[in-house]
């Protein structure tokens, strides 16, 4: 079941979506044992940026018909404390031999984020120097900073974006797109033109809520949020769908994935790898579930 | 003596079976088999979900699974206190002996024991006192001298007393004990003797008021926090409360107990239900 | 509770999405007794075009998590035959006096698309030389046709159309907006610009399904579909709040509303009157319930 | 003799109690209590929802109600016949006397009499059966003779035929009656006195069979369709198939009893479960 994904081989075809598993929380949580049984076959970091984000005040969640809405303003420890700290305690694990697939060493994919062409150049720069990161995933799609949003909706913008970054690694460049566009199929050839190695979507659709009670207010503490999980699946499967009918690049589908027949299905619609998130927070063994049912 | 580390959970979620159920007034506890996990050390908790129908109540929820302490272990089995308060409670509390849900954890940072030849004082009201039933048991195997102080809003909470064993009272209404809140019997307990260390839990006023009679006072707290959670295992970062230093912390892998001096006060949302 | 819309005296602020109440099936379905308890204060025509279509083959619909989609394609009698067969079967309602509100007569909304400005000018002069109509919504935004989407998500472009076809009628022109887009604030914007009294939105998002046995194909006959119901409400709230603080002209909000509470929303989040499309499917008088409750 | 004419629906979609469940096989009759609405007519059907839990199931399912033809109604309380077949379904499976549900109609167009003198034939497969067995009822309290034939997949689903009286059956699997076919039970029917008025339903293959048949003998068909189905009173335009002429006519309104000669042939996902 081993995949082959813009020159990395993964033990099959099941990552986890930026920010929806933190992978040295959950050794706390779960014990070092998880190291060498890893429910994804690459790990994707938290989208990582130049200096370091306190997040959005709470509340960050609220709960929908089918889904969620975070609103967590990409918290992290900046590029230095990432590349210094955190990298070294999530290199070298191995996936779970209960995915049913020969275990593989697990790649890490480090997110980065930035408000400008120059700040993305940066930040890929910094991680092809660092032997850990297997691969960088650009997020110009995140809902809750706004800059993010309008790189990733504009095909021409993000064309021009991508080419300003693309020398500075030859490491795989994964273009993150956001849902929040008119044409993302467009938004993923603009990635492709300007180089982009491959494409992952969806990103979160953005979304708000009310507070329940109280005088009307809006209920997250960054304002608006992101919607995940099975709620945005129609969606996420039709945009996978235009978005592989589209380019060349590999694609990476996610959006509502809950169990093998959904993953199942952006693999059918075209994609080459799937990628979970919010199902990590009702499972955290989701990941090895989903890619056992697969083989 | 010191109080079990925190355990670590098994990797995913698990099918785990009622086997007995209670009511105490409003609250229900319920009894899960849950014997190939490692024994939850005192403050962690669980997160839960109904294995059928999760889901289609109240705005087509609950989605998520929610954060329960774990109230009592014994023989390989987990006690867990729950009021119906929103969908996702509501389902729980539907289910009967033999139904199953969905469990993963134990998660958390557990309480640790009191410094020195302190006693320890477990204060807390509403369903913030399971956590202090666990804390009681081990404390009280460990040979450390326990007071416990609890607060109810009303008569139909009151019953949710006997999880603990030789609790002196509060109510809001004056259905039992002191009329008035835990905070004043707190106040009480620390004036008459003061070498003690405060385990708190309960509704974010309560934990604040707790939070600030111990600072006053200079007596060490622990608090369990509350926080709407996704993951309960570090992973979504959305259950943070804000700390003294400007940061936040995950209530889910830095708490949910965490030393009261961290905080600058207990916010709204970061307490139980009373 | 009687409101105020566009110079139009409606019983309350509850209206049917276009396309999501059928009157003319429904007189049929519940009786004629119907006409004199209307569970909307407006009602909404299904989406009219200038010639007869027969819409998509089926499969039209897919349930989704807390939603579905449909992929219904627009079918319906011609503009000719809509106002000569339709017009006068449909006007002269009354709301339900259940609804808590002294009830009022229901002014007929016609809902009309068009693939080009001239296209839809000629239907909004039709509208305009019907008494019985009393304003006119542009679809621009429904995601099954082309055309629809093109219009509706570039700003510029839908401030050109309005401009073409507001000096065509006095009445009340309402633009339905699409939610595939960067950003639909902006869009809004557009629209009042080229002289709209108000807009609509959401429509449905733009979704796919796989056919759930056999070999891997889309389901729906149509290809693509929209979705809509209680998985889209934390989207539509989040747009209906950035619109309604955007422009000045009133703004009719729907999506995924299934209560009074879910409508108090979207007024709290500055919606002049709330559309109901799905939930009518699950209780044909919702629209009435939702009325009370907000009583 | 005439059947009667189509009820026409209450407004809103009503809370109804199941009051008998029986189980023939896979199958399951629920009986519900619905004495404020007009009786439906045969060939009408419900949209149907559990009251409670209705989603939650596989995929975050149900949320849309699900039709079902009437089977039967007498005194006030209308019979359904329900297959679990996936998690709408399921979900109406489980509910137990005292249980209630959401009920809207009785919807759609019901049979009309045979013309003249024929006899009525009612051929049906599995859940297709239902509507026959209210449509038996009224024709024999009208003094019609009917001929039953009833085809199932299978021994499991055999016990369905209860619903009718003096059914003919066929099988699958040879389980029950005539080892394949309930079109070859027709054909032999029609062969032996053609004077006769069809009414199907059932799975497609089947509908398609006897409407073909129907064609080549001349004889007058009704067909009872199904469609995936979101209102089940013409306001979504969901339920469509296509007709002889081009177009498209919607199952809800339209039909669901529909004379057989306005089809080309019938679409997969136009019948009903074998
Ligand atoms: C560490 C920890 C331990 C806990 N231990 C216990 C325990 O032992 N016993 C116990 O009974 N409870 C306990 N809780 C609280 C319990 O998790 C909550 O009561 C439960 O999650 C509520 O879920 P619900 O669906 O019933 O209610 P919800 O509807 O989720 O309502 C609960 C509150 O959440 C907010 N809310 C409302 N709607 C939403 C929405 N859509 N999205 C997000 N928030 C919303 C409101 O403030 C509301 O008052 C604990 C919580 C934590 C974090
Ligand atoms: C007029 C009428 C009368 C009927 N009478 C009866 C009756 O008397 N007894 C009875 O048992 N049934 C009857 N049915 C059929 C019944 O309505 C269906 O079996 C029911 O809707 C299935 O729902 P489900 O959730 O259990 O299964 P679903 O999961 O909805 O599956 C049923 C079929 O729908 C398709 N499907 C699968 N997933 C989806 C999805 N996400 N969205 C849309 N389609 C999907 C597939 O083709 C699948 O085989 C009738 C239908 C109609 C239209
Ligand atoms: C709590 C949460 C945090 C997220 N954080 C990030 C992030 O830091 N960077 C990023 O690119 N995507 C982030 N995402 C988006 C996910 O990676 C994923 O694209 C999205 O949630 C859709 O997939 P899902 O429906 O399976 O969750 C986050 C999603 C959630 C729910
Ligand atoms: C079956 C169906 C048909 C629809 N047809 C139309 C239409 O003809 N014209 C239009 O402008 N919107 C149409 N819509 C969109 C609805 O009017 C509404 O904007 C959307 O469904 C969101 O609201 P809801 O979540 O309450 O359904 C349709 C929606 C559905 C579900
Ligand atoms: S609940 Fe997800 S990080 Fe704490
Ligand atoms: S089911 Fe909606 S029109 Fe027939």
């Amino acid at each position: 079941m081993s995949v082959e994904f813009c020159g990395l081989r993964l033990a099959h075809p099941i990552i986890n979506g930026s920010g929806t598993f933190d992978a040295i929380a959950a050794l706390q949580a779960f014990g070092e044992g998880l190291g060498e049984a890893f429910p994804f076959s690459a790990y994707v970091s938290k989208t990582i940026t130049l200096r370091p984000r306190a997040g959005n005040p709470p509340p960050r969640l609220w709960e929908t018909s089918a889904g969620m809405i975070n609103s967590i303003g990409l918290p992290n420890k900046g590029l230095e404390r990432y590349i210094a700290e955190d990298l070294p305690l999530i290199a070298g694990f191995r996936t779970d031999p209960a995915a049913g697939a020969e275990p593989l060493e697990v790649p890490v994919l480090t997110n980065v984020m930035g408000s400008t062409a120059d700040e993305l150049a940066e930040l890929v720069e910094a991680c092809d120097a660092q032997e850990r990161v297997a691969a960088i995933e650009l997020n110009v799609s995140c809902p809750n900073v706004a800059t993010g949003l309008d790189i990733g909706a504009d095909p021409a913008e993000l064309e021009r974006v991508l080419a300003a970054v693309r020398p500075r690694t030859p490491k795989p460049l994964i273009v993150k797109l956001t849902p929040n566009a008119a044409d993302v199929p467009a938004c993923a050839l603009g990635a492709e033109a300007g180089g982009a190695d491959a494409v992952s979507l969806v990103n979160t659709l953005r979304a708000a809520a009310l507070a329940p009670e109280g005088p009307p207010r809006l209920w997250l503490g960054g304002g608006t949020g992101g919607l995940s999980g099975p709620a945005i699946r129609p969606v996420a499967l039709a945009q996978v769908t235009a978005v592989a009918a589209s380019v060349e690049i590999p694609v990476v589908g996610m959006g509502g994935v809950q169990s093998a027949v959904h993953a199942r299905q952006l693999l059918d619609a075209g994609a080459s790898l799937v990628a979970v998130g919010t199902e990590n927070f009702r499972d955290p063994a989701v990941g090895t579930r989903i890619a056992a049912g697969l083989s | 003596m010191s109080l079990p580390a925190a355990a670590q959970a098994p990797r995913g979620r698990r099918l785990a079976t009622i086997t007995a159920v209670r009511e105490l007034g409003v609250y229900r506890v319920i009894t899960v088999d849950d014997k190939d996990a490692p024994a939850p050390a005192p403050g962690q908790f669980a997160m839960l979900a109904a294995a059928e129908r999760w889901g289609g109540g109240e705005d087509e929820r609950p989605f998520l699974a929610r954060a329960f302490s774990v109230a009592r272990h014994e023989r390989g089995a987990s006690q867990f206190l729950l009021e119906d308060v929103g969908p996702g409670t509501a389902r729980l509390c539907e289910l009967d002996v033999g139904e199953r849900l969905w469990l993963a954890g134990p998660f958390g940072r557990p309480f640790t024991a009191p410094e020195g030849r302190r006693r320890a004082i477990l204060a807390g009201g509403g369903v913030g006192i399971a956590p202090l039933a666990i804390l009681q048991d081990a404390l009280e195997a460990g040979g450390v001298e326990t007071v416990v102080l609890l607060g109810f809003r009303d008569g139909a909470r009151v019953p949710g007393a006997e999880l603990l064993r030789g609790a002196q009272l509060a109510s809001d209404d004056g259905s039992a004990g002191h009329h008035g809140f835990v905070t004043e019997l707190l106040e009480r307990e620390l004036a008459r003797d003061g070498e003690a260390a405060v385990y708190a839990c309960g509704p974010a006023g309560m934990l604040e008021a707790i939070r600030a009679l111990c600072e006053r006072t200079a007596v060490p707290a622990q608090l369990a926090l509350e926080s709407g959670m996704a993951c309960g295992f570090g992973a979504c970062y959305g259950c943070v409360v804000p700390t003294r230093d400007g940061g936040y912390l995950r209530v889910c892998v830095e708490g949910p107990v965490i030393d009261a001096a961290l905080l600058e006060r207990v916010e709204e949302h970061a307490g139980a239900h009373a």
